[in-house]
């Protein structure tokens, strides 16, 4: 961690960028923010560890509109993201230093009873450890780092950045499950189980926006979820419907541009896992159209901007 | 939820293309080809012109089916319009699926402006499908069902 | 001082159910949130904090004000019916009382509110102390004593029992009609489950947080603050503070077209969201930062300007587990707080 | 707040008889923003146009709803009707209450109430509706015709003696196509190439006219008026502005096994080859495929004999750019693959021909000098068996649905000719039906029966024999008198039906035109727009658009070349107003729209936004609206509903699907 300061330190120093983003200290071990730095004392309050699940590629968006560069800290699956996001001129390439940064998997503080969390050992960077010990107002206990991970990092997509200036940190491989086993469980159930499954999930939808907002393919400067374009800005939450209309919705928005980078399951303050929807499409494409993975290559067609003359039929499989 | 109602009528909403399928309706009209008056068209230039959304708001409102007719793939009026809506309908069709709602709610098919009869027998067999499986329940909006 | 085995909980429900809406904790899909009690509904009272606040048994996420129909070219206007029958929102944590104290300033304030006036009237809310505060938690610092929740009637889980305490018509009222179920007891077991949860909070690392700098003075003094810009930064400009949030009690009003008319209905809103309060020229906030501002200094500084000094936080701290971005409402506290102005 | 007129048509008896149009008046005017409904026997006639323009001035109507037959029928009429009353042709929608309501349904409360619900639809959407401009566009005063037979002759003389130019692009070496490999032609007897080789000299020599023979057309892009066409110049080997065409090339082109496409491969050519003694331009090509110096490099014999050096061995294949107002397209047929009609014995026995290859033996120039010969033997046939309607009028998917039109005619031509030349050679004819519906057709075919002694008989055969001497043996029935027949025969010859040309399929996806399901193109109305494509800008020409003989064809020609030049004599065209626009305050600039654009209409700019007093530099997308077509492939892509498609906006769908739903 302090050789990423360090070199953010020279950075800046240097004037080859104008500010740094990457993630601040919190109250807690695991409340790590998001944050912008714009000199060496505020560095001070950098911190990279376990908890630092924040995705950052979409705060370039408005970083790139600003004097000078950025020097932004970037996980091998941000990167994706700021493919993505440079393939569709949302960010400027040429506004970003990046520092790629090792990543051993990321942590879900929830999984570790957050709210009585006083203090986590073993989630620093880069030397965490196989058990987190963690200091509770109700005593300590000892948990594996593994059973702590994001569910994303289970299903990591692997540890190469796919865009950086230079890396820094070494990676550890955390994938341990099929990436689309879930669906896959999901789609082999009854119609009437998956609509009793989703409707569970959904049902507790606040409507917050949190998955909207942090997700960076998400990166309207206007939500249609917010605009009278459609008559669909109605932010109510009466009935079973508009939840699935705004999930859906979000997804088929997404899909050949969701990197599957997993925010919106982080973030939802339900727990609802909503990379299920992005994951359907995902596994869908791959299936139909051939493997894309998007973020990878910024020339490669979208599948959904794309096709082929022999392109199955809608509803191919059905009973 | 089947009903076993005889007299309910499906709401059915029918996204044509301007260039094919709405022409084929007109030749299944003028050849007198029958089928359900539950049948409602909307006409638009081409099935590339149909949003998702469109497909929702129907079930929202109360529609019981959703069908889209475009040109056979390789005749598009605009040469590729129905290519993309035929991904975007098979990606949506298949959410739905994921998501419970019963299949034979949508559907897609391709209706040149020469298959009248085509277009007469698309649309009562999928009438007759919607009609087994009842009233949507499970994608529609509450509000506007009082 | 009542009391009621565990065990038979259930019953009680049933009994409360029998003749009044309920709303309890209810575990579903993982997570727990109020809901009306149903037979072989996965009762929570563990967790400490539900997802949402109960705030929705009185303000309801969406609610139906009036409806408009035109049929044959005329036009019928037919308003939303008012509650009528009584409903018991049980298992209330003492802050989440005190965000019902903040909504009544808003809604029972001139003009009042009729649909919130009348589930204030009809709603009896049985609360629940606190014996597992988390780390999250400040409601001390409003003033507010978890193991005395206030409310209609106040409640303890201790060993094998819950305890139970009327503590307004509405709670002996309702006390009398379970009385069934019921058992006198003395005070001991909750005298000894409030020290616990005392010597709890005594450890919270919120304890000593301070609202120096805070309050009516501050709406001039803060708004101009360099502060704002550090700290807003990371805010995704999501609604998940608000909607969580026991007092945030901002509404929109929109019209849900049923074909032949309109439903008007009301739903909450966040001061976060960039089409909150939208004109037709725009909106009055242009900026993330002035929305982020907005929402602190309103809890914070113009709420008890305007309301004798109550603060519109009770210190819940679900914004402060839930914030994606781990920004929250303490931070803007303390950065106030250490920094002055 | 629009005010809105309804107006419900009865169409005679053709809605009034099934839909209660008074119901549908009362219900419309309960309707919100309904200001006047009235319903008339004819809303198309004038009277009824009339009523329209009353109603506009009188109520002050902005917007009109007009139930009636399909707008593909009338909504020209109606918008039209609405401009001369003073209101924005776009403010006019069309509920479809005829084709799509009475004339399918039978039940009266039935049919009143769908009627209702598509008026309610048709209103709700005209509430949205905004007026629309339509734009301009310029035209370029030049055709383009595919093909060079006498469609494509026909219509490039036709549009070139009206003062306009015209190329046409021809596959093969020659212009001439069909026509020119046809001997006689029915009912007159005429020899083709004595009335065709007129019309191609005319082409070639006229001074609007440009051929492009031994070419394709390789893409097109633009739209009416603006075509862009891409024409591939195969490469000839013979330099066409050198070569005199006196033939010693293919005299010493040693090279002589490839079969002559020609001659219905029934002989062969040479490598270096002109197709026909007539063809134009009288400029032989190398076939590559058969030439041994470009095989192999060695030999160049054609060069060596050639006194003006027009043979370059180093031609490439070129691509010429060419700017056209209007396409038409003249594709021609060519008789179906008889692979699955094992039945006739057309692929074991030469002496099975197709009526084609016998058009190819009659004629002078063929493989047999004119003789009527045997292929497999050289004998005179004494016997000769026509089969009628090879797959055409078929009801399996080995043949075509379709009459082939020609075949009764042609038939009768080839046993009268040959009755007539050689009277000792016996001709039966086995048919389903004959058809003669044309000036002096049936006087020519009772002529073969009565005056000729042709045999004809109504039934079907069953099988074709070759037999050990060399004969075959027809099996069939004669459905009148009932009864099987087995018949001797020494020459079977089959009337195969015709298709498009299969390279039609290509040149239509290029064009954006549409085809029917026996690859014939779609005309834009079947009895009123005949020869035009449903693509603006794109014409028909003879049989690509259905089977038809030679007069036919030049009619059509001649109707295709009409309406080109009633095109290419416009300066400017409007254009759809019905484009998409984007709203540059939504826009991400992400691309997406462009990525799915067909006609290249999407660009993006750096723009200075002022977002509601917010001003920002933005990338945003920006709309050509004279290449827009109004497909709506953007809008869908558009995840911020930034891009629109006017007359079909999203708000305007949303709204019919609603009022169709509640």
């Amino acid at each position: 961690m302090q050789e990423l300061i360090h070199r953010a330190k020279s950075l800046l120093e240097s004037g080859e960028v104008s500010r740094v983003l990457g993630w601040k200290k919190g109250e807690n071990v695991f409340d790590v923010e998001p944050a912008f730095f714009a000199t060496a004392e505020e560095l001070e309050n950098f911190v990279y560890n376990g908890f630092c699940g924040a995705n950052l590629s979409k705060y370039m968006i408005e970083a790139s509109t600003w004097e000078g560069k950025t020097l932004v800290f970037l996980k091998p699956c941000d990167t994706y993201s700021f493919n993505q996001l440079c393939k569709e001129h949302r960010i400027d390439r040429e506004k970003a230093y990046i520092i790629g940064v090792g990543c051993k998997g990321k942590l879900k503080a929830e999984k570790l009873g957050a709210e009585n969390i006083l203090d986590v050992q073993g989630a620093g960077y880069p030397d965490c450890s196989d058990t987190l010990k963690v200091t509770t107002l109700y005593g300590e206990q000892e948990v594996a780092y593994k059973d702590a991970m994001l569910e994303r990092c289970h299903v990591c997509k692997g540890k190469e950045h796919q865009v950086y200036d230079e890396l820094i940190g070494e990676s550890v491989d955390t994938c341990d499950a099929d990436r689309f086993a879930e669906v896959a469980k999901i789609e082999a159930m009854s119609p009437e189980e998956k609509f009793a499954f989703f409707q569970a999930e959904l049902s507790k939808c606040i409507r917050c926006n949190a998955c909207r907002n942090v997700c960076p393919a998400c990166s309207c400067r206007k939500c249609i979820f917010d605009s009278t374009k459609f008559d669909s800005n109605q932010k109510a939450n009466t009935t079973s419907f508009e939840e699935k209309m705004f999930h859906i919705i979000r997804a088929f928005h997404v899909a050949g541009r969701c990197t599957d980078c997993g925010e919106c399951s982080r973030v939802c303050p339900q727990g609802i896992p909503l990379h299920l929807f992005n994951r359907k499409f995902i596994k869908d494409i791959n299936n139909l159209y051939g493997e894309y993975q998007a973020g990878v290559d910024i020339d490669a067609k979208a599948p959904l901007t794309s096709f082929r003359t022999d392109d199955a039929e809608p509803g191919v499989g059905r009973g | 939820m089947p009903v076993n109602n005889e007299n309910w009528k499906p709401t059915i909403v029918a996204f044509c293309c301007n260039w094919c399928s709405y022409a084929g309706a007109d030749l299944a009209g003028s050849s007198r080809l029958a089928y359900p008056a539950d049948v409602k068209i909307i006409k638009v230039p081409c099935s590339c012109r149909v949003n998702p959304m469109f497909i929702l708001r129907a079930f929202e409102k109360g529609a019981d089916g959703v069908i889209l007719c475009g040109c056979h793939p390789g005749d598009c009026h605009y040469s590729t319009g129905n290519y993309y809506a035929r991904r975007r309908m098979t990606l949506l069709f298949s959410m739905l699926d994921y998501l419970g709602i019963e299949e034979g709610r949508t559907r897609v098919e391709w209706v040149s402006a020469a298959e009248g009869v085509k277009f007469s027998e698309t649309m009562n067999s999928f009438v007759e499908k919607v009609r087994t499986l009842g009233p949507s329940v499970r994608l529609g909006d509450l509000r506007c069902k009082n | 001082m009542y009391r009621i085995a565990k065990a038979n909980l259930n019953a009680l429900y049933a009994a409360i159910a029998a003749s009044k809406e309920l709303y309890l904790p209810v575990r579903s899909a993982g997570k727990t949130n109020f809901a009306a009690w149903t037979e072989g509904a996965e009762v929570d009272l563990d967790t400490l904090k539900t997802v949402r606040s109960p705030k929705d048994a009185f303000f309801p996420q969406s609610e139906n004000l009036y409806t408009c129909d035109r049929t044959d070219g005329k036009i019928s206007i037919t308003p939303e019916a008012l509650q009528e029958k009584p409903f018991v929102v049980f298992g209330m944590k003492a802050c989440d009382v005190r965000g019902v104290a903040v909504l009544d300033k808003v809604f029972l304030s001139e003009p009042v509110d009729s649909y919130y006036a009348a589930r204030r009237e009809k709603g009896i809310i049985v609360s629940l102390a606190c014996s597992r505060p988390a780390v999250s938690c400040f409601c001390q610092t409003f003033g507010i004593d978890c193991a005395a929740p206030e409310g209609d009637v106040a409640t303890w889980m201790a060993g094998e029992y819950l305890y139970w305490l009327p503590q307004s018509e509405k709670g002996e009222a309702l006390t009398a009609e379970l009385a069934a179920l019921l058992e006198e007891t003395d005070d001991a077991a909750v005298a000894e489950e409030k020290a616990s949860i005392a010597a709890i909070c005594d450890r919270l690392p919120l304890k000593g947080l301070s609202l120096e700098n805070w309050g009516a003075a501050a709406a001039d003094k803060n708004f101009d603050s360099p502060l704002w810009e550090q700290l807003y930064k990371p805010c995704l400009a999501c609604g998940t503070c608000t909607f969580v949030c026991p007092t945030c009690q901002c509404y929109d009003i929109k019209d849900y077209s049923t074909g032949t008319g309109v439903q008007r209905f009301r739903c909450w809103d966040s001061c976060m969201y960039s089409d909150f309060t939208m004109m037709a020229h725009g909106n009055n906030r242009t900026s993330q930062l002035q929305r982020f501002r907005q929402r602190f200094m309103h809890k914070l500084a113009y709420f008890p300007a305007n309301n004798d000094g109550m603060f519109s936080c009770v210190g819940c701290g679900r914004c402060v587990d839930k914030c994606p971005s781990h920004l929250n409402i303490v931070k803007v506290i303390k950065a106030f707080g250490k920094e002055g102005v | 707040m629009q005010k809105i007129g309804v107006f419900v048509c009865h169409c005679g008896s053709n809605i009034a008889a099934t839909v209660d149009v008074k119901k549908v008046v009362e219900m419309a005017a309960k309707e919100q923003g309904v200001f006047h409904a009235e319903d008339y026997p004819y809303m198309c006639s004038e009277a009824g146009q009339s009523r329209i323009a009353a109603a506009v001035k009188e109520k002050g109507l902005t917007g009109i709803v007009v139930c009636s037959c399909s707008p593909r029928m009338h909504e020209a009429t109606f918008r039209k009707a609405a401009e001369r009353a003073g209101i924005n042709p776009y403010m006019v929608e069309i509920a479809n209450i005829r084709e799509h309501c009475s004339w399918i349904h039978k039940d009266m409360t039935e049919a009143t109430e769908k009627a209702v619900i598509l008026m309610r639809a048709a209103v709700a959407k005209v509430h949205l509706n905004a007026p629309l401009m339509a734009g301009e566009s310029r035209v370029t005063k030049r055709a383009l015709v595919i093909g060079g037979g006498i469609a494509g002759i026909q219509t490039a003389i036709d549009i070139a003696d009206a003062g306009y130019k015209v190329d046409i692009v021809e596959k093969t070496p020659s212009i001439g196509g069909r026509m020119s490999q046809l001997d006689k032609t029915f009912p007159t007897l005429d020899c083709s190439a004595c009335i065709l080789t007129p019309k191609m000299v005319e082409a070639a020599s006229h001074e609007n006219i440009t051929i492009h023979t031994w070419s394709e057309v390789e893409k097109v892009s633009g739209f009416v008026g603006n075509f862009t066409v891409d024409i591939r110049k195969k490469a000839r080997y013979v330099n066409m502005d050198k070569c005199t065409g006196c033939g010693v090339c293919q005299e010493k082109c040693p090279s002589k096994k490839p079969l002559n496409e020609f001659n219905r491969g029934l002989n062969t050519r040479t490598a270096i080859y002109t197709p026909f003694a007539q063809a134009i331009p009288n400029v032989p090509v190398i076939d590559a495929n058969s030439c041994i110096k470009l095989k192999t490099g060695k030999c160049g014999i054609c060069e060596k004999f050639c006194q003006v050096g027009a043979i370059d061995y180093t031609q490439k294949d070129e691509i010429i750019t060419e700017q056209y107002g209007a396409i038409v397209v003249a594709t021609g047929f060519d008789t179906i693959k008889l692979d699955k009609y094992g039945e006739y014995a057309y692929n074991e026995s030469k002496d099975v021909i197709t009526s084609l290859e016998l058009e190819r033996i009659m004629n002078a120039a063929g493989p047999t000098k004119g003789h009527l010969e045997r292929l497999s033997d050289g004998k005179a046939p004494k016997e000769i068996v026509f089969i009628q309607c090879v797959g055409s009028r078929c009801s399996d998917d080995r043949g075509k649905p379709y009459c082939s039109k020609i075949c009764c005619m042609y038939t009768a031509k080839h046993a009268m000719l040959i009755r007539d030349k050689y009277p000792d050679t016996n001709v039966t004819v086995f048919y389903i039906d004959v058809r003669t519906p044309g000036k002096n057709f049936d006087e020519f075919y009772r002529r073969a029966v009565e005056d000729y002694g042709v045999h004809y008989i109504k039934g079907q055969v069953g099988k074709v024999m070759p037999q050990a001497d060399g004969s075959l043996l027809v099996q069939g029935v004669d459905l009148l008198d009932n009864k099987q027949i087995l018949k001797k025969a020494d020459m079977v010859v089959l009337a195969t039906a015709i298709e498009p040309n299969p390279d039609v399929r290509k040149i239509a996806t290029m064009l954006t035109a549409s085809i029917d399901t026996n690859n014939f193109l779609t005309e834009a109305h079947p009895k009123l727009r005949p020869v035009e494509s449903p693509t603006a800008g794109v014409f028909l020409s003879g049989v690509c658009q259905g089977p038809k003989d030679i007069p036919e064809t030049v009619a059509q020609a001649g109707a295709a070349a009409v309406k080109v030049i009633g095109l290419l004599a416009k300066d400017k065209l409007k254009t759809n107003p019905c484009t998409a626009k984007s709203d540059e305050l939504l826009c991400n600039g992400c691309s997406q729209c462009a990525n799915v654009c067909p006609y290249g209409a999407i660009t993006y700019e750096e723009k200075l936004i002022n977002d509601h007093g917010i001003r920002r530099t933005s990338r945003v997308a920006v709309v050509n609206g004279a290449l827009c077509q109004g497909c709506g492939a953007c809008t869908v892509t558009c995840p911020s509903g930034a891009m629109d498609l006017q007359g079909f906006s999203n708000r305007q769908i949303l709204a019919e699907v609603d009022a169709i739903c509640r």
